[in-house]
């Protein structure tokens, strides 16, 4: 069986400089990738030439086996792909329910059975749930415009698990949250990788929660892999200390 | 809670039972007026649909009304029965709403603003010089009222129902699609394309529906237009068209089921009862609608929203104390 | 711990602020030390940066007052509390997106009294952040998330406010760029600027800060020493991710 | 009942803005005469002014809301554009419309209730093309014409004419109107072999024109129809239109004293000198007054029939200030005249007989 | 080959008035992230201003001018910023958008209502001498507006590069929370947007409107056109409004002349739209980039 995300030699320049750099890598289904490595390293523009936001400038990106790069992120996204933003990325207008429902309501059901059928698509109490998980039900009414940064951060990740996606990419996730609900996202994402064996790759600054979280750790630094392995390896590994973590 | 639903309901209801004992009370060119009313709301319906809900700028609503008017007056000459030519506008602009929306996948704001706007002035040409096919700006007169089952809807009274009804009958679609995942899928590709696309929302293909679907909204308005005026001419399709209805979208408030009705209201009919201000109507209706820009951008509706938000908020802290 | 009054050097009392009809602070009441770092932590939505924006007049106060230096400064325009030394750097992505960045920098100067030598300083703050130096042509949108929000740390840098109020300045920085960060902030404290920090990484911050605030509901709960703080099982239950988290200690280091 | 109601409908705003307040104020100037003299039939005249907005759409509502208030006459509009749609409807209430709009086409549709205050396009028109054969004596023309219902229809008209003369249109320039640079107009007609160049544009427009042409250096003749060698065109051109000749249909500078007194008292209560559009609206009023007065009684479809085939004098009627005749289309026929400016003012150099429909 | 030389050299007279109205538009886009549909009558208007003092107060030319640049900067300057754009920025850009629409049929309507309908001489500043270029004929007026157009354009473009002041009015225009946070006088900056684009847009219709007359609908296709060469040249570049500008003024006759007159008023447009779907960022614009 093929891996679930296959990335290689990716490289993306913008005019002349090389954001990534030569990047291979494979996720098997049911991991949790890691990704670090010190800022500018490339780690969100390579999100953003898998998922289809950005054209990698050469490179392949395959996913269950089928090439992929050059999709829009829509087409990824009925591949069961989903993702969160590293700056605030919702519908500021739209109610914290309303949000919930539109970014799953893509799932279900056709075109055609999305005009006629049930108002919220059927997907009520899914983001219901959703709300009561990331606390946000005092707010649930609120429009997403106004909540806080954590609570938009929450938010934007709650989106990306609306549509019961297979691979999810989290873009530094826990900036802004609280280290309590953040603890909660944690077992929160374990639990649906047993029970659904999701996969999900995860750039976070937040050594913890890369740690505790993580089966596997990427390091890149300006553009290329520099380490790769459990977590406590990359850890101690040298390269890693200087390049990221520092003494 | 309660009492704003109620209200709004008797509203609703008074409204209906005004415009239904119409021909009663009202003289024929009220008639008429009430009308083009509905006509214009119409064409306004399908604007709000790209630009309220959607976020498209459009400025060819006016061009499409345009296209849809000639399409039946030609259809019509050419023998064709009125309904069929009415659902022939529609398609039509239907698919030309689709091809102009594909500019509309590239560039956006003020730049879609001048796509749209180069448009109907294309429009505007085409319908002033092939004048082997519009009769140019000599216009086309004697349009023919619809006859639906033997029954004529020749007389005043009788268009008058016939426009209503057709508009209730948008009115209603349009409800039932914006309340349906559809709506919420337009209003995610006004706020933030990029989150949209990523969680699978086909950003292109709705933005061409919304385009397609507001468009032939339009294309009927101009369907039932031709009729009613029974006088076409290129002039009436002119860019000043499009922005007028621009600006009723955006009087009766961008967004709201119901402010194409308010707007197009407020252009239409408000002129025939301030008599008054004659040669200054439009010199105070454009002074109204800077004022009611600076202090409620969402139009007429979003302002009596407002002001029930308030009302509420106030019940609501009275009966905290 | 009570704070030192003679010290004090901001207070707010019984502040009441909110959004619209909505009120987000209900009565918050604290008071900060000069020359020290202060930390506020608290849940999302608690109302930490609502209460940076009532300091900074970016929201009407409603009732309650703000002192600071002795003076009242409720309610004064953000121009008028930058004239008398305060300055914020605010949560979220906050730069000039269509200027460079060697533009954007300068322009955290604008307000700098005559006497303070911008291009010294403008050199002293791409030298802590290098990156910034080598992208200094650069439009800043093109900046990854992490350098915007350095670039923003780094134009904080040109003035010399009397007190700086700094909004979860971590988030999106590398481990080794937010212990920078934290250096920066010790060495202005340890020049006499008094900071008001919010924080979610509440460990290290108030590993480094001098005293500490816990905001709920729009309410002070807890004001201490940092220490008293860190060491409070109600804290540590509640804002140091405690009990359910395995153990790392990655930040002893 | 004191006064009789009929309304008018006049291009106030928009593009027909110019003609319709020369129109309308011609009008007033009428009604306030004939009011301060006791009426008509000892009615006084309620004339109230509507605004088209030069808009066909609008234009139809408001004659719509006339009609409801059983108005005796209607008067105006101006704009043909707006006398199609709304002529209709007069028809159907059987009120006489008389109105200020030159198509050809409007007097050619069989309607007995519409009638002209000035030459249609398919009387004037041949007047020029005499001109050009037997005046100007051109082989070839150049046709600079602003494309709108005006303009087109003029031009039609012309070449229609032309050809029947065996004169070649060697250049057919089509404008905008509301344009301002004219550039490339005047370089297409200085390099056609034409003789002269007939100009049929609006007021401004007009004077944009000439200025160009002069500044190019165009030497063959410019003629033109009524507005070239209108009063605003002579003004907005200065030097430009010097030397401009053509047809005009009704001027205050003719050498007719009624016309030139007309003028002063225009220019007195208005402030501004008129142009034909005044002369159209003022004597619209008189035609009232006239066959009203004829036939003893205010009855819309009595008027009607009365004023087809009628003959109005200044002698019957001074405020006719010329002899006109109405035929059964509604088809004016009155004398005009060849006009020539000279030194900034409008010269006139013949008097043209009535056409003799 | 006169007549093309000539069509060349009168588009680029008319191109020059184009830019002159574009750089406005270009710098308040720049400056304020403002567009104003009614930019066209901000030129139609300040002729009327000049035309008041000279008919009814009795100014001689020079004094009226100056009372036309006084006037204009302080009803299309400082007025127009404090009444229309300043309560409705914070609402985004489409109030705006609509409010100007709304401004352009106010101002026509007033010019109509209270002063004229009709179209007005207006004086010149040069008299106008025609001088022979290569067999083409060139009014010194036109080379007047050339040179005047270009030598604004370089000081403004001076001005927002090289100045702070006109580096913090760009900050402004991009992001005014942080331009506030950060002490810069947001107001003033704006206010200055709005007395420069006045006074350019004043300074364009006394140049013009001793070729054009001065009429309430003049700012139609002028304002059209001026904004069809900001977007031509580059919306973010107050330098590629002069070359959209100069582009448009010669491609009008152009192709008036050789393509089709009766669609004339096409061609600008499907070049325009042309531009928008291959450079959306126009000619000399710059890519307005954002990460995600
Ligand atoms: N612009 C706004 N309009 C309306 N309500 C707002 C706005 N900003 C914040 N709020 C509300 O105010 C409350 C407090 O927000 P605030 O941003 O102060 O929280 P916070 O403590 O800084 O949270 P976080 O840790 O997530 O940044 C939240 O419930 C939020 O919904
Ligand atoms: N549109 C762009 N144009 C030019 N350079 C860009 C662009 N987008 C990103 N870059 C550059 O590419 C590099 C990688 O950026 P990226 O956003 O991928 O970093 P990152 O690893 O996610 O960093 P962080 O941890 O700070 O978010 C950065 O140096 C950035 O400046
Ligand atoms: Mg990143
Ligand atoms: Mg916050």
């Amino acid at each position: 069986m093929a891996s679930v995300l296959e990335i290689a030699d990716l490289h993306k320049s913008f005019g002349g400089i090389a954001a990534v750099n030569g990047v291979s890598f494979t996720v098997e289904e049911g991991e949790i990738v890691g990704i670090i490595g010190p800022n500018g390293s490339g780690k969100s523009t390579l999100f953003n030439c898998v998922l289809g936001q950005l054209q990698p400038t050469s490179g392949e990106v395959r996913i269950d086996g089928r090439v992929t790069t050059g999709m829009r992120p829509c087409d990824l996204n009925a591949l069961g792909v989903s993702r969160t933003f590293q700056l605030l990325q919702v519908f500021p207008e739209l109610t914290v329910r309303d949000n919930l429902i539109a970014a799953g309501q893509e799932h279900c059901g056709t075109m055609f059975s999305r005009l006629f059928g049930p108002r919220d698509a059927g997907l009520g109490p899914v983001a219901d749930r959703m709300i009561e998980f990331f606390r946000l039900s005092h707010v649930a009414g609120e429009r997403a415009g106004r909540l806080s940064y954590g609570q938009q951060k929450l938010l934007d990740a709650a989106m990306a698990f609306m549509g019961g996606p297979r691979l999810v990419l989290l873009d530094e996730p826990a900036g802004g949250v609280n280290l309590t609900m953040l603890g909660d996202l944690r077992e929160r994402l374990r639990a649906i990788n047993r029970e659904r064996r999701s996969t999900f790759v995860v750039i976070e600054h937040n050594m913890d929660f890369v740690m505790s979280l993580c089966t596997r750790v990427l390091v890149l630094a300006e553009g290329r892999i520099i380490a790769q392995g459990s977590p406590d390896a990359v850890r101690n590994d040298p390269k890693v200390i200087e390049a990221y973590l520092g003494p | 809670m309660a009492s704003a639903g109620l209200v709004r309901g008797t509203l609703a209801a008074v409204t209906v039972v005004v415009l239904a004992a119409g021909p009663e009370f009202l003289r024929p060119s009220q008639l008429y007026l009430v009308s083009l009313w509905a006509v214009t709301a119409i064409a306004a319906m399908g604007l709000n649909l790209t630009l309220g809900y959607a976020g498209q700028i459009s400025m060819a609503q006016g061009a499409f009304v345009g296209i849809g008017a000639y399409t039946v007056a030609l259809l019509m000459q050419a023998g064709l029965g009125f309904f069929p030519a009415f659902l022939a506008a529609g398609v039509l602009c239907f698919a030309v709403g689709w091809l102009l929306g594909y500019p509309a996948l590239r560039v956006q704001h003020h730049y879609l603003a001048f796509v749209t706007l180069a448009f109907t002035t294309l429009v505007y040409l085409l319908l002033r010089n092939e004048q082997w096919l519009t009769n140019g700006v000599y216009g086309i007169s004697g349009i023919q009222r619809p006859t639906a089952l033997g029954f004529a809807f020749g007389t005043a009274a009788r268009f008058y129902y016939f426009c209503l009804g057709i508009m209730a009958l948008f009115l209603g679609a349009m409800w039932w699609m914006i309340r349906s995942p559809w709506g919420r899928a337009f209003m995610v590709l006004r706020e933030n394309p990029v989150r949209a696309l990523s969680l699978g929302v086909d950003t292109r293909r709705y933005t061409l529906l919304a385009f397609a679907i507001g468009s032939a909204v339009g294309g009927f308005a101009g369907g039932l237009f031709a009729p009613l005026v029974q006088f076409l001419e290129p002039n009436s399709f002119s860019l000043g068209y499009s922005l007028s209805l621009l600006l009723m979208v955006i009087v009766g408030g961008a967004g709201y089921l119901f402010g194409p009705l308010v707007g197009a209201a407020v252009a239409i009919l408000l002129p025939d009862f301030l008599r008054f201000t004659e040669g200054y109507y439009l010199l105070l209706y454009a002074a109204a609608v800077m004022v009611l820009m600076a202090f409620c951008p969402q139009g007429l509706i979003g302002l009596s929203e407002r002001w029930q938000a308030n009302r509420r908020a106030r019940l609501a802290a009275g009966g905290e104390r | 711990m009570a704070p030192d009054r003679s010290a004090i050097v901001l207070t707010l009392e019984g502040v009441v602020a909110g959004y619209g009809p909505m009120t987000i602070l209900h009565g918050t009441t604290f008071a900060v030390e000069r020359a020290k770092i202060t930390t506020v932590i608290g849940p999302n939505g608690a109302g930490k940066s609502t209460v940076f924006k009532a300091v900074f007049g970016l929201i009407k106060v409603r009732t309650g007052r703000i002192a600071f230096g002795g003076e009242d400064v409720t309610n004064l325009a953000p121009r008028q509390l930058l004239a008398k030394g305060i300055s914020y750097v605010p949560q979220g992505r906050n730069i000039f997106p269509e200027l460079t960045v060697l533009h954007n920098l300068e322009l955290g100067g604008i307000a700098a009294p005559p006497e303070i030598d911008l291009p010294a300083r403008i050199e002293a703050a791409l030298d802590r952040f290098p990156i910034l130096r080598s992208k200094a042509k650069a439009q800043a949108s093109t900046l990854s998330g992490g350098q915007q929000k350095m670039l923003e740390i780094a134009r904080s840098m040109l003035l010399d406010p009397r007190l700086l109020l700094i909004d979860e300045p971590s988030i999106g920085l590398s481990p080794m760029m937010v212990r920078e960060t934290f250096d920066i902030l010790k060495d202005l404290r340890d020049r006499g600027t008094t900071i008001l920090l919010i924080e979610q990484n509440a460990r290290s911050a108030l590993q480094m800060s001098d005293r500490g605030l816990v905001l709920e509901q729009g309410q002070t709960r807890l004001a201490d020493t940092a220490k008293a703080l860190l060491n409070d099982p109600r804290v540590g239950e509640l804002f140091l991710g405690g009990g359910s988290r395995p153990e790392h200690g990655a930040e002893e280091k | 009942q004191s006064t009789v109601y009929i309304p008018n409908l006049a291009e106030l705003s928009g593009a027909g803005a110019v003609s319709g307040t020369n129109w309308r104020d011609g009008i007033i100037l009428a009604v306030e005469e004939i009011n301060a003299k006791g009426g008509i039939l000892g009615r006084k005249l309620d004339v109230p002014h509507v605004d088209t907005q030069s808009e066909a759409s609008i234009a139809r509502a408001q004659i719509q809301k006339m009609i409801d208030n059983k108005p005796y006459v209607i008067l105006g509009p101006v704009f043909s554009g707006s006398v199609l749609p709304s002529m209709e409807l007069s028809k159907a209430a059987e009120i006489p419309q008389i109105m200020g709009g030159e198509a050809a086409a409007i007097t050619q549709r069989g309607n007995p209730y519409i009638f002209r205050t000035a030459f249609g396009q398919q009387v004037s028109m041949p007047k020029i093309a005499n001109y050009m054969r037997d005046g100007v004596k051109a082989k070839s023309v150049a046709v600079v014409w602003v494309n709108n219902d005006f303009g087109k229809g003029g031009r039609d008209a012309f070449v229609a004419e032309m050809t029947k003369r065996n004169i070649k249109v060697v250049a057919d320039v089509s404008t905008e109107s509301g344009q301002v640079d004219f550039a490339s107009d005047v370089v297409k007609v200085k390099n056609s072999p034409a003789e002269a160049i007939f100009v049929y544009t609006n007021e401004e427009e007009s004077a944009r024109f000439l200025r160009e042409a002069r500044k190019q250096g165009i030497k063959v003749p410019l003629i033109g129809e009524t507005t070239l060698l209108g009063q605003k065109v002579i003004e907005l051109a200065g030097e430009a239109a010097n030397g401009v000749k053509g047809h005009v249909g009704l001027t205050a500078d003719a050498p007719v004293p009624a016309l030139q007194a007309f003028g002063e008292k225009f220019k007195k209560r208005f402030g501004y000198a008129n142009d034909h559009n005044g002369i159209k609206g003022y004597t619209a009023v008189y035609v009232i007054k006239h066959v009203t007065e004829k036939i003893g009684k205010f009855d819309s479809k009595a008027f009607a029939a009365a004023l087809h085939g009628m003959t109005i004098t200044p002698a019957q009627e001074p405020g006719i200030l010329m002899e006109a005749t109405w035929d059964k289309n509604g088809d004016i026929d009155r004398q005009s005249f060849l006009g020539e400016v000279v030194g900034g003012k409008q010269k006139i150099v013949e008097i043209l007989p009535k056409a003799g429909l | 080959m006169s007549a093309f030389i000539q069509l060349v050299v009168s588009g680029l007279a008319t191109g020059a008035i184009y830019a002159l109205v574009a750089v406005g538009f270009a710098l308040l886009w720049q400056t304020s992230q403002t567009i104003n549909f009614a930019q066209g009558e901000f030129v139609m208007v300040p002729a009327f201003f000049v035309l008041v003092a000279i008919k009814y107060w009795g100014f001689g030319y020079w004094p009226a001018i100056a009372v036309g640049f006084a006037i204009s900067a302080l009803l299309l300057g400082a007025a127009f910023k404090g009444l229309v754009v300043e309560p409705m920025l914070r609402h985004g850009v489409l109030p705006l958008v609509i409010s100007t629409v709304a401004l352009a049929i106010l101002m026509k309507e007033a010019v109509k209502d209270f002063y004229s309908s009709q179209a007005q001489q207006f004086p010149a500043i040069v008299e106008g001498t025609d001088l022979d270029f290569l067999g083409a004929v060139v009014s010194t007026q036109s080379i007047a507006v050339i040179v005047v157009a270009i030598g604004a354009v370089a000081l403004l473009n001076w001005f927002l590069s090289s100045t702070l002041t006109g580096r913090a009015m760009q900050a402004t225009a991009q992001n005014r929370n942080v331009a506030r946070i950060l002490g810069i006088d947001v107001e003033r900056m704006i206010l200055y947007t709005f007395l420069i684009n006045g006074l350019l847009t004043a300074l364009a219709s006394f140049l013009i409107s001793p070729i054009y007359l001065a009429k309430f609908t003049n700012g139609e296709t002028l304002g059209l056109a001026a904004f069809v060469a900001a977007i031509v040249g580059g919306f973010n570049q107050v330098r590629g409004a002069v070359l959209g500008g100069l582009i448009l003024g010669i491609l009008d006759n152009l192709a008036a002349a050789y393509v089709s007159a009766q669609y004339r008023a096409a061609v600008p447009l499907v070049v325009l739209v042309a531009v928008i779907l291959w450079r959306p960022q126009g000619i000399l614009g710059r890519v307005e980039e954002r990460s995600v």
